[in-house]
């Protein structure tokens, strides 16, 4: 359902909706089986799960247009995928293969960028793709082109003061940017309690100007709706907006972390609240969709998400003798 | 200064009860911790059961309370900040940044407050980071970084970098108890691939002394950190060959202790500097550059040195092993310098 | 007059309102010495000006007991004349002399720290001032002493990270702290409204959880009992405070900077507001002084300065075989 | 690499107009705004008709538009990194930091995003960051810095350091050209104490070579920045007593350019690093470090270094020349070395 739209029409077609659908049961299929192949042993170096977040990065990144230009961050797997990102690419990239995406440079989702594809890597210092994205943003004003940048941040990077710089200064420059900041209650073993004193991260975007709201992250339509009214509006000279998007971190904060410091009734009470599941009921309820399509679905992700494996496994490694190339641009 | 220290002198190689390294760090913290009510624990993650991304600090929250062992939000350049004022309070933070490569955030609050304080207006600053670098653990870039060479060059820092357990607790312990602020670089690679005897209770390692590790006459190899190991491989190797190679662990990267060094080289004529870090305008130009410089007369054959590639560190096993230096790479080197 | 009391009856004695007229003082007349020296040729380096912002550093490092801390900035001479910080000593460290402040190793206000007067000393690289204040007040939370910390921070500062970040930490730990904006209206040459997109900065207080206000900088009974209020709340366990003072930057950023970017009006409009010459009025007005004995204040604050003047301008250079001491604390 | 470069070869000393070193700056710039629609200036205090805190940038506003020189915040980080992104979607932004000490308020930016971009996933960063840098105009530890060799250790970056007018200007214009992140340290002491001839219009120096400013037989300087002049002073001193120096201009100090420096220290066979950034762990020491190692057998004397020393930058003037290397301590240095 979009929140957007008092009568409660939502303004997808209703092939719109089974993508979204497809991206988010997509995402889903490769996130756990990025956990089963670590689990076997399978993986190499860390890896970070991003269940219970497919309504933000897929409604938010659903909403950009092919020229627009998003840096996502270490839960945006979705953004990724529906921006063109293979799962045989992103898995070889984190297989450390020639073959993905940064051929062995980089880990998990870091530096999973392709400018062909308007997506910016991002590096582990967080929130770095917020003056990035800012800064796509300003080059997209400066040129006078219709393009809009959208970037992602969590609850405990919004309390770096990147964030704050980053939001002062699109505010003052008015600039096409949206920021999607994916409050899932805690930075690694952190509760956003011992983080702020704050209830709700967007005032922190009203503080400096930045038009802000606070939307339930784990309803896809109303993410959607948001970022498409965020884009709009940047697009059509609004300037930035900043959306908080309230959700839950469904498992650890990376593959080796059990944790056991979350309250299991806090992961119950979300469980039931899962953004797939949840999109699925309404596509039932909308006629839009049903089991046996979802089923089909799922088959399909399952399909390209084992294809991807398989290559991503039997690509080669990198060439050794490479190691010291492309540090420059030529 | 070196007087005594040779074979492991100040290294207990029989005393104490065999730790991890990185249980030797968890027990300097909670020695000193017991010991001194001014010391107190913050970073990111490090409280409460939980204990930090490692669990260095686990179980601490419960012994000393949590008001001695403060969770940080994301924001290294404030909470080091933070720590910056705590210190002149006559507290001794001990902070953690959750990865080395992370310290960058925090840049300023060390090189430009906490390094100049004590010189301009006599403010001491004695607060320790513990960081834990370097890499050969596939984790790409971010997360395998030794940017101990930024902070040698900054005035007003010290630095140490333990290659042993024993060292890592003594060295810990004596940086805690220091005036001035000091980054801790811990291994994160020997973290639990190495063990040996830590000496129970009171232990501590002073600032700004090497170790002769290994005793040798033919060249030595000058390192620290995680490369120790790799040296002293490539010593046994060279060993049987008929190369006798001095092994010398730093310990402390600032102050230098270039005497150790240098009677060393004396002895050997032949050196050879190895670090993880990146080897363009590392420690060990300096390093190499003393030598150079002071050790002329003694020379016969160039210093050399070995170090990480001039690129960020790669994820990928292929790449990163071709990054990094190894035993390999250290005997193959000894052998040239010692053939030359 | 003090804002605080709606009766309109200032809780300083006339005695304590004496004193702070002195400050005010003896604060403009070291400044305008320094001024005079400088364009003399006889200073050393650059100096920055703090005329106008006398009712700031006063009013709010009045409202401080001996045993608080306070780190200020460039513009708080005021603040550290009345801990006792004095002028021989501060001239002294302006002209790089072995008598001054920091024995000739830092430049103008800065380095200007003395833990004897719980003062600490500042670094360029603003607000740096604010993480350190806050951890001197978070050390006093640790050892239960009933200490509070003040520092003092520009319009232009309050853009940075750290200013957010520290304002966020102090909330969280509801640290004993007062942060006082200086909202000068500029930071060097570029005017607020091309810094910020918003008209108070105190909201970016209250966006972090702390308790904020607006004042009047040019009152110095204001700025005095908004910093009082502040100061027992942070006593008394009540957590941080934030207070913007909104006042003018009367001269150029720097000694070497004649301002011709500032609009002449604006310069005319709050050079009626001038806050010594307003704190004098209320004191006639208020019965509590008059003109003989301002006369005698600013004759003793004159011989003050001029033997300050002789004093530094006689003391020995540093010796330069002590270069390299005292980078570490023994 | 090094042919035709001796004797100011790409100096060109007799044509173009006589400019200062900061007036070659702005025209560098200024041309290549002009040059290049993508190329947009920002920093603090930049725009409008102030133009920065050293007039760099003044009348750029008013002749290419308020659009292509941007005024920021306080707020470095921030700012770098939206330069990071114009950067990417193909613009060249020219960032001025106030004071080349402002740089570490960015780090994480420069060296954590724009360093490592290209080589984890291809995207090229093509900006350039003027910092002017440099002490011994009494203006102590915060306003006087070096930090140079903090950036040539980070794998990634470019860096240079023009000591002319001439390369002033060719060294801008072929920095805001390359498609990767440069660092351009500009000399305030040399601002406005030093004039030249200067190129009109288009006018490039290549990045990465150094210039053999005055050749010699007898010992080489090598250096950059103001310190060159120092260095040219005490050869003419030393000529008079017969010893005759040549001095090498680094210009580029990332990539560095090696083989120069080798050429001439393998005809002198002398050799002496100058800088005024703090010696330890300085550029000076990886250049010594190659010295030592590559012309080990040319070498008549150790490899000798000059550089700051291991203090903050000292504000008052008898503190701070004794602080800063000069030409009385690089003659006496090149006499050390010739009489060895
Ligand atoms: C500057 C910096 N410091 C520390 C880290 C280590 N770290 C990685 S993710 C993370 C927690 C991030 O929390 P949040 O922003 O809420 O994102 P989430 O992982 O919850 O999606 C931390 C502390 C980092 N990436 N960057
Ligand atoms: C991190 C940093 N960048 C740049 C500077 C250079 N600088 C010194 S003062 C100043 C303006 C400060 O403005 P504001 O905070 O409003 O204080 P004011 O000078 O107006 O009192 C600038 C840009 C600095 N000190 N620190
Ligand atoms: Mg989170
Ligand atoms: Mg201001």
């Amino acid at each position: 359902m979009n929140l957007r739209d008092p009568a409660g029409e939502d303004p997808l077609s209703e092939a719109e909706r089974r993508q979204i659908h497809y991206w988010m049961r997509l995402t889903r299929t490769l996130d756990d089986r990025i956990i089963s192949l670590w689990k076997q042993g399978r993986g190499l170096g860390g890896t970070f799960s991003q269940r219970g977040h497919e309504a933000i990065s897929v409604g938010a990144g659903f909403a950009l247009g092919p020229d627009d230009v998003v840096a996502p961050m270490h839960r945006d797997l979705g953004c990724y995928l529906l921006r063109g990102m293979t799962p045989a690419r992103l898995l070889a990239s984190q297989l450390g293969r020639a073959t993905g995406v940064n051929r062995g440079r980089d880990a998990n989702l870091h530096g999973c960028g392709d400018l062909d594809l308007n997506i910016i890597g991002f590096v582990s210092h967080l929130p770095q793709s917020m003056p990035v994205a800012l800064g796509a943003a300003m080059a997209f004003q400066y040129r006078e082109e219709p393009r809009v940048a959208m970037t992602f941040v969590g609850d405990g990077s919004s309390n770096t003061g990147l964030f704050h710089e980053t939001l002062n200064l699109a505010a003052v420059h008015e600039a096409p940017l949206v920021v999607i900041v994916e409050n899932n209650q805690y930075a690694y073993s952190t509760p956003i309690s011992q983080q702020m004193a704050i209830e709700d991260i967007s005032q922190r975007g009203t503080a400096q100007g930045v038009t802000s709201e606070i939307i339930d992250g784990n309803d896809v339509g109303a993410v959607h709706g948001a970022a498409t009214v965020a884009v709009e509006r940047a697009r059509s000279g609004g300037g930035p907006t900043l959306i908080e998007a309230k959700t839950m971190r469904m498992l650890g904060h990376a593959i080796h972390d059990g944790a056991e410091y979350v309250p299991a009734d806090l992961i119950d009470k979300w469980r039931k609240l899962d953004p797939l599941e949840r999109y699925e009921q309404t596509l039932r309820d909308d006629g839009v969709s049903d089991d046996r399509a979802f089923g089909a679905v799922a088959a399909r992700c399952k399909a390209e998400v084992a294809s991807a494996v398989r290559f991503a496994e039997e690509s080669e490694w990198p060439d050794p003798q490479t190691v010291a190339e492309g540090v420059y641009a030529p | 200064m070196t007087d005594g220290n040779f074979g492991f002198a100040d290294q207990p190689a029989s005393t104490g009860h065999q730790k991890t390294y990185i249980e030797a760090i968890s027990d300097g913290l909670a020695t000193e911790m017991a010991n001194d009510p001014n010391v107190l624990v913050l970073g990111e993650d490090v409280g409460g059961s939980f204990g930090g991304a490692f669990n260095v600090t686990k179980g601490l929250a419960e012994r000393f309370g949590d008001r001695r062992v403060l969770n940080m939000p994301m924001t290294e350049l404030s909470f080091i900040g933070a720590a910056n004022g705590m210190a002149l309070m006559g507290l001794r933070p001990v902070i953690e940044v959750q990865f080395a490569d992370f310290i960058s955030t925090g840049f300023d609050s060390i090189v430009q407050f906490a390094a100049t304080t004590h010189y301009r207006w006599g403010g001491s600053v004695p607060w320790v980071i513990r960081a834990p670098s370097d890499g050969g653990i596939r984790s790409g870039p971010f997360h395998s970084q030794n940017p101990e060479a930024w902070f040698v060059h900054t005035p007003g820092l010290k630095v140490v970098a333990p290659s042993t357990p024993a060292d890592a607790k003594g060295l810990l312990i004596s940086a805690i108890r220091d005036n001035n602020p000091v980054i801790y670089f811990e291994s994160k690679p020997l973290y639990r691939s190495l063990k040996g005897p830590v000496p129970e209770g009171e232990h501590s390692v002073p600032l700004g002394m090497a170790a002769v590790t290994r005793q040798g006459t033919d060249a030595t190899v000058i390192s620290y950190g995680a490369m120790v190991h790799q040296a002293l491989a490539a010593a046994g190797t060279l060993a049987g060959e008929g190369i006798d190679v001095e092994v010398v662990d730093l310990r402390t990267l600032k102050p230098l202790d270039t005497a150790t060094v240098l009677e060393s080289v004396a002895k050997t004529g032949r050196s050879l500097v190895v670090h993880a870090a990146n080897r363009l305008a590392g420690i060990g130009a300096e390093i190499a550059a003393v030598i150079a410089e002071e050790a002329f007369e003694s020379l016969d054959a160039p210093v050399m040195r070995i170090g990480g590639l001039d690129t960020p560190v790669p994820f990928s096993p292929p790449l990163e092993d071709v990054y990094r230096p190894d035993q390999h790479g250290i005997a193959e080197a000894v052998r040239r310098i010692c053939s030359y």
